[in-house]
């Protein structure tokens, strides 16, 4: 562990202690330029936090201008703790992701849980009423013993934290690759609903008006732990141990409480969480977000151990606490409204006309920093790009063109892949139900919450196919995109907007941020043609473990809006006889699809296209369809194509099956990933004027009451299986995988 | 009908409760802070689920010690009718409001979704809209739902017809099925299912709609009829 | 200061899923000679000395840290410690 | 047979929400003497003798028992207990 007193600024700079912060010889030079001197101790560590890619974007940036950022619809885009989104009726959805995947690598149950709260912590600190929880999970293959303990552990975070604050977890996703089993991903996304007028800004506005620290102590965890997530993941990382943080969910339900009743005080001048870099960002950015600086006394802020330096003080990640600043003079009214619920609330500082960020430790002044310096002056790198040697070959390989000669098998088999096989395993663990809004828990393919009180509904998801965007970034990138809006669509709802979660490798290597430009190119030209823009976001770099490099893995998570309670539509076939269409024609495209891996382990050749034209228009059409009223359930083809798309509509409580028929090579027809298709079903009644809103629908069959899933080609059987038999396979394989000995 | 919803700190399917008695019943419903409340004010008292207190040390243990459960023993004796929802029925546990003790569920994981319910008492005042052995459909979510209690109390339980609901297909580990018990003189009901999550068919079912209607038809009986 | 060591265990014939959960997966890793376990808890309680501390710890116990339904506890003292 | 009585507590510095939440209610009920709270586990492995139990016993609280991350173990044995 570093140590502060003793270290003066001469040796800071002599040892170089700066590097071990992760600070360069050039950052340091800027620094001492900015303050006109050598910084202390203290200050270089701020300075080291805040420089940090997790927190100031230095790589990042440059790609993220890319992104559509406005829209009618965008209230407030990226920039404050979370975008916000009108929905009609004076109200707003506010949402974002977060990453924590360094911590929950390294502690998996507190990593995903303090993952959580964070997340909640960013919605609740704009005002908003957190509604929903989502979460993205990415592990290695289910073969190794410490990937099922992360599995198991990181569920069992998001679970305990979730639950007991009283958010419901409606959705998410998760998929197995080996490139993630020494660095999982935990993305969690929150969703939350807000008046507008009852917006929040994480501001220190007014000349002396007092800040206030509330929630819980800091103790020493999760010290640089902003710099921790800047960094790859080695065996090292093991020593560096005393990052963990645990999370303190009952301490975050009275927090919400608490801050929700304070939204409506109108001494509240401004608001912000304590996320990564703890004190020091929360407080930097509030004044130099307000044009003022601030000056804290550090003897003053609540301390759970003894002795605490500045500098720990400073950086240290400690859970559930907030940042306040009310106006001078009535800090007693809000102080009442925290003691309600047991929690402190200490006035520890002011809003000041200098533009400096002041601390004062012990009758000291420990840090005299330029408030400004600390998020505007950070450095901005241009990292060279080049296009890695893989792409060049997958891009010349011939078409992957696999012959399947048993397609019921293979569907069994695709089945039973846990990235397709069923989450109920998972998803049984989380409170999908509280707060009494959740239309649609997990197992469609978008989750869908009521708004209370109004005739309409916020349609929700997380996606992110990484296996394309290996292959091919930009073109993966796109399909991500594409893919959340396609779940919203199907749920009956219009897309509004997004927010990614952006998860790649280090950034220094060129290869890997030439797959994150061309994936930002790709999921900004699909939210430019899709309406819809980016309004929040994170970035987690360094995602490697022992110099490997996880899939890039830009994962989207987008909300939608539906109009009204009528048109939310679910994946499941409803009632024997109604039509089942194939809306989109099919190509032989494998590269990175599920059935590649099931047959070659690996990866390789062609992303599957998709044309940006035909997916907005399709997706146009198929939103008025369902507007219409003319469609009975609604799927998106995916993982596995068209033979996994037609089991996953007959899984539901119904017993239902299906006559289908197709034309053409039978493993392309069922199993090809084509982009941009859907599977329908619509009562007979309505096919005439179904055809007329979709012309590229194709009749494939009916839905049947046999309970058998039946694929015919030219009058022959292709798959004829009992639909609760491999029902029952889907089902069980996740737990069975969990199970089985390493 | 005036109903007390009260709110702990860490209650958080209390606007869930407040909702179903409000909107769903159509009955006068209050969201009571636990501290500063006076129970004889109301005339039924829901206890919500959540997690008090952050479930620390065992669930409901730290919120039976709050001075509201001496109010509420009081609102018991007088035949005042308490529902206790989850967390509510581990606070009614673990103030002896009713006998047992809830244990981690058996396979130690907190489970969310509908189970189906027998109706064993369509006799108490919260079931008789129900018929006797009717099987009805609600969610649960719990990490800590697997009753227990010894050989002694289940035959007094089963002697005064204290079983109300009990799981079909046990999901947790209950001894003898049980999903929920009444206290002798069947005013106090204590369920880990939630009924107040099943009001609405908008979100998947209203089974448990029948349970605050039954409440409020006994009472306007006992109370307001009766006077 | 007094340092009161409390130890919380299930009676004997309570269920015990934790405890069974826990000998399960010690038996998967191949620890066979695990014949049992029973989880419990054990806290650490910092106190101030004062006159009738033992019955207030003995009130502590009986009232909020155990459940006398299903568990038992002890406790012992630890003397003048510093926190 | 042995009986293994093993502690597992929270390392220093780590934050203890549970013995937080017990040491308020305590402090609520009066019971202002407790100055602080840790809640840990108690765990009671009955086992077969063998040879190289005393590494078995180190290895499950290394591997399984205890979180090497945030905690701590230290256990006792109890020679020739009858389960
Ligand atoms: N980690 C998770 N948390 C909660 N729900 C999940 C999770 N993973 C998957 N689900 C749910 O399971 C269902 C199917 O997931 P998935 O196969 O990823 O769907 P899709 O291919 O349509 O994106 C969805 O309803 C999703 O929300
Ligand atoms: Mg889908």
């Amino acid at each position: 562990m570093l140590q502060a007193p003793e270290i003066t600024p001469e040796l800071i700079e002599q040892d170089k202690v700066y590097h071990e912060m992760g600070l360069t010889d050039q950052e340091y030079q800027s620094v001492k330029k900015i303050l006109g001197r050598r910084p202390n101790f203290t200050e270089i560590g701020i300075f080291s936090v805040m420089w940090s890619e997790h927190c100031s974007y230095k790589t990042s940036k440059p790609l993220l201008r890319k992104f559509p950022t406005e829209g009618p619809q965008v209230i407030q885009g990226p920039g404050e703790g979370a975008g916000v989104v009108d929905i009609g009726d004076g109200q707003a959805v506010v949402f974002k992701v977060e990453s924590h995947n360094h911590p929950s690598a390294v502690e998996p149950y507190q990593g995903a849980a303090t993952g959580v709260g964070g997340i909640i912590r960013d919605i609740f600190s704009m005002g908003a009423r957190p509604i929903a929880v989502l979460n993205s999970l990415r592990f290695g293959n289910l073969t190794s013993g410490r990937v099922k303990y992360l599995l198991e552990e990181i569920v069992h975070g998001i679970a305990g934290y979730g639950n007991c604050v009283g958010v419901p977890t409606v959705g998410g996703e998760i998929q197995f690759d080996a490139c993630y089993e020494g660095n999982p991903l935990v993305n969690a996304m929150c969703v939350g609903i807000i008046d507008q007028k009852d917006m929040q800004k994480g501001i220190a506005a007014g000349i002396g008006n007092t800040v206030l620290y509330v929630g819980s102590k800091t103790g020493r965890d999760g010290i640089h732990g902003a710099t921790f997530a800047s960094e790859d993941l080695t065996e090292d990382s093991e020593s560096r141990r005393s990052n963990v943080q645990v999370g303190d969910p009952f301490m975050e339900k009275l927090l919400i409480e608490a801050c929700l009743e304070v939204i409506h005080s109108e001494h509240l001048v401004g608001m912000q969480d304590m996320g990564a870099a703890g004190l020091t960002s929360s407080a930097s950015e509030m004044a130099s977000k307000a044009g003022t600086g601030m000056e804290m006394n550090l003897d003053l802020i609540p301390q759970r151990e003894q002795g605490m330096t500045a500098y720990e003080m400073m950086l240290s990640e400690s859970q559930e606490r907030m940042l306040l600043v009310v106006k001078q003079g009535h800090e007693q009214e809000i102080i009442d409204v925290f003691e309600k619920y047991g929690l402190e609330a200490v006035a520890v500082g002011h809003v000041i006309e200098e533009k400096q960020f002041r601390l004062l430790h012990k009758g000291e002044v420990v840090t005299d920093i330029p408030v400004d310096s600390l998020a505007e002056d950070a450095p901005v790198y241009h990292k060279p790009s080049k296009v890695p040697a893989y792409f060049e070959i997958f891009q010349q390989m011939e078409e992957y063109e696999p012959n399947v000669t048993d397609p019921g098998e293979m569907l069994r088999t695709l089945l039973q892949q846990p990235t397709i096989a069923s989450k109920e395993y998972v998803y049984d663990q989380y409170d999908s139900m509280v707060q009494t809004n959740t239309v649609l828990a997990p197992g469609s393919d978008a989750a869908v919450l009521r708004v209370r009180g109004f005739d309409k509904a916020l349609a929700m998801t997380t996606d992110c196919n990484s296996r394309y965007i290996y292959l091919d970034p930009e073109t993966g990138g796109k399909i991500a995109v594409a893919e959340a809006a396609r779940n919203i669509v199907c749920s009956g709802a219009k897309p509004l907007a997004l927010t990614d979660g952006l998860n790649f490798g280090n950034p220094d290597k060129p290869e890997n941020f030439w797959q994150m430009e061309k994936s930002v190119d790709g999921m900004s030209a699909a939210s430019l043609r899709l309406n819809t823009p980016v309004i929040s976001g994170n970035v987690s770099l360094y995602n490697e473990s022992n110099g490997q490099a996880i899939f890039p893995t830009p994962i989207v998570g987008m909300v939608g809006l539906h109009d009204s309670l009528e048109h939310i539509t679910t994946s499941f076939f409803k009632n024997e006889g109604d039509l089942i269409y194939l809306i989109g024609e099919t190509k032989p495209e494998f590269g990175g699809s599920e059935l590649q891996n099931v047959l070659e382990g690996k990866y390789f050749g062609k992303a599957p296209m998709i044309d940006l034209e035909v997916e907005a228009t399709r997706q146009e059409a198929l939103l008025t369809a369902i507007q219409t009223g003319l469609v009975v359930s609604a799927h998106d083809l995916a993982e596995g194509g068209l033979a996994v798309a037609l089991a996953e509509s007959l899984f539901s409580q119904l017993s239902f099956g299906c006559a289908v028929e197709v034309t053409g090579d039978n493993t392309t027809a069922l199993f090809s990933e084509t982009q941009s298709r859907f599977l329908v079903s619509v009562k007979k009644e309505n096919q005439a004027q179904f055809e007329q809103i979709i012309k590229d629908a194709t009749v494939i069959g009916n839905v049947t009451n046999t309970g058998q899933l039946i694929v015919k080609n030219d009058n022959q059987f292709v798959i004829k299986e009992e639909v609760a038999y491999i029902q029952a396979l889907w089902k069980g394989a996740l737990p069975c995988l969990l199970k089985s000995k390493a | 009908m005036k109903i007390a919803v009260i709110v702990f700190p860490g209650s958080n399917c209390d606007r869930d409760m407040y909702h179903a008695a409000k909107d769903g019943l159509g009955a006068n419903a209050e969201l009571v802070w636990y501290e500063g409340a006076n129970l004889a004010n109301y005339d039924a008292i829901l206890l919500p689920g959540g997690f008090s207190y952050g479930d620390y040390l065992r669930s409901g243990a730290i919120a039976s010690t709050s001075d509201i459960v001496t109010q509420l023993k009081i609102q018991a004796d007088k035949g005042t009718p308490i529902l206790g929802v989850c967390n509510g029925f581990q606070i009614l546990l673990e103030s002896g409001l009713l006998p047992g003790a809830m244990l981690r569920n058996k396979n130690l994981k907190f489970m969310c979704h509908f189970e189906d319910l027998v109706v064993e008492n369509n006799q108490t005042m919260f079931t008789t809209r129900y018929k006797e052995k009717e099987v009805i459909s609600l969610p649960i979510a719990h990490g800590e739902g697997n009753y227990y209690c010894d050989e002694t109390t289940l035959a007094l339980l089963k002697a005064n017809n204290q079983i109300a609901f009990t799981y079909a297909n046990n999901p947790n580990g209950s001894f003898e099925n049980i999903a929920g018990i009444v206290n002798q003189d069947g005013n106090v009901l204590g369920m880990m299912p939630h009924p107040e999550r099943a009001v609405e068919a908008l979100l998947g079912c209203d089974d448990g709609l029948k349970l605050f209607k039954s409440m409020l038809e006994n009472w306007r009986e006992a109370y307001v009829a009766g006077a | 200061m007094k340092k009161i060591m409390i130890h919380i265990t299930l009676k004997e014939g309570v269920l015990d899923p934790q405890g069974k959960a826990v000998q399960g997966s010690l038996n998967t890793l191949g620890y066979d000679a695990v014949q049992e376990v029973r989880v419990g808890k054990y806290m650490e309680l910092f106190v101030e000395e004062s006159a009738d501390i033992e019955q207030q710890i003995e009130d502590m116990c009986a009232k909020l840290l155990a459940n006398p339904v299903i568990e038992n506890y002890q406790y012992t003292v630890e003397e003048g410690v510093t926190q």
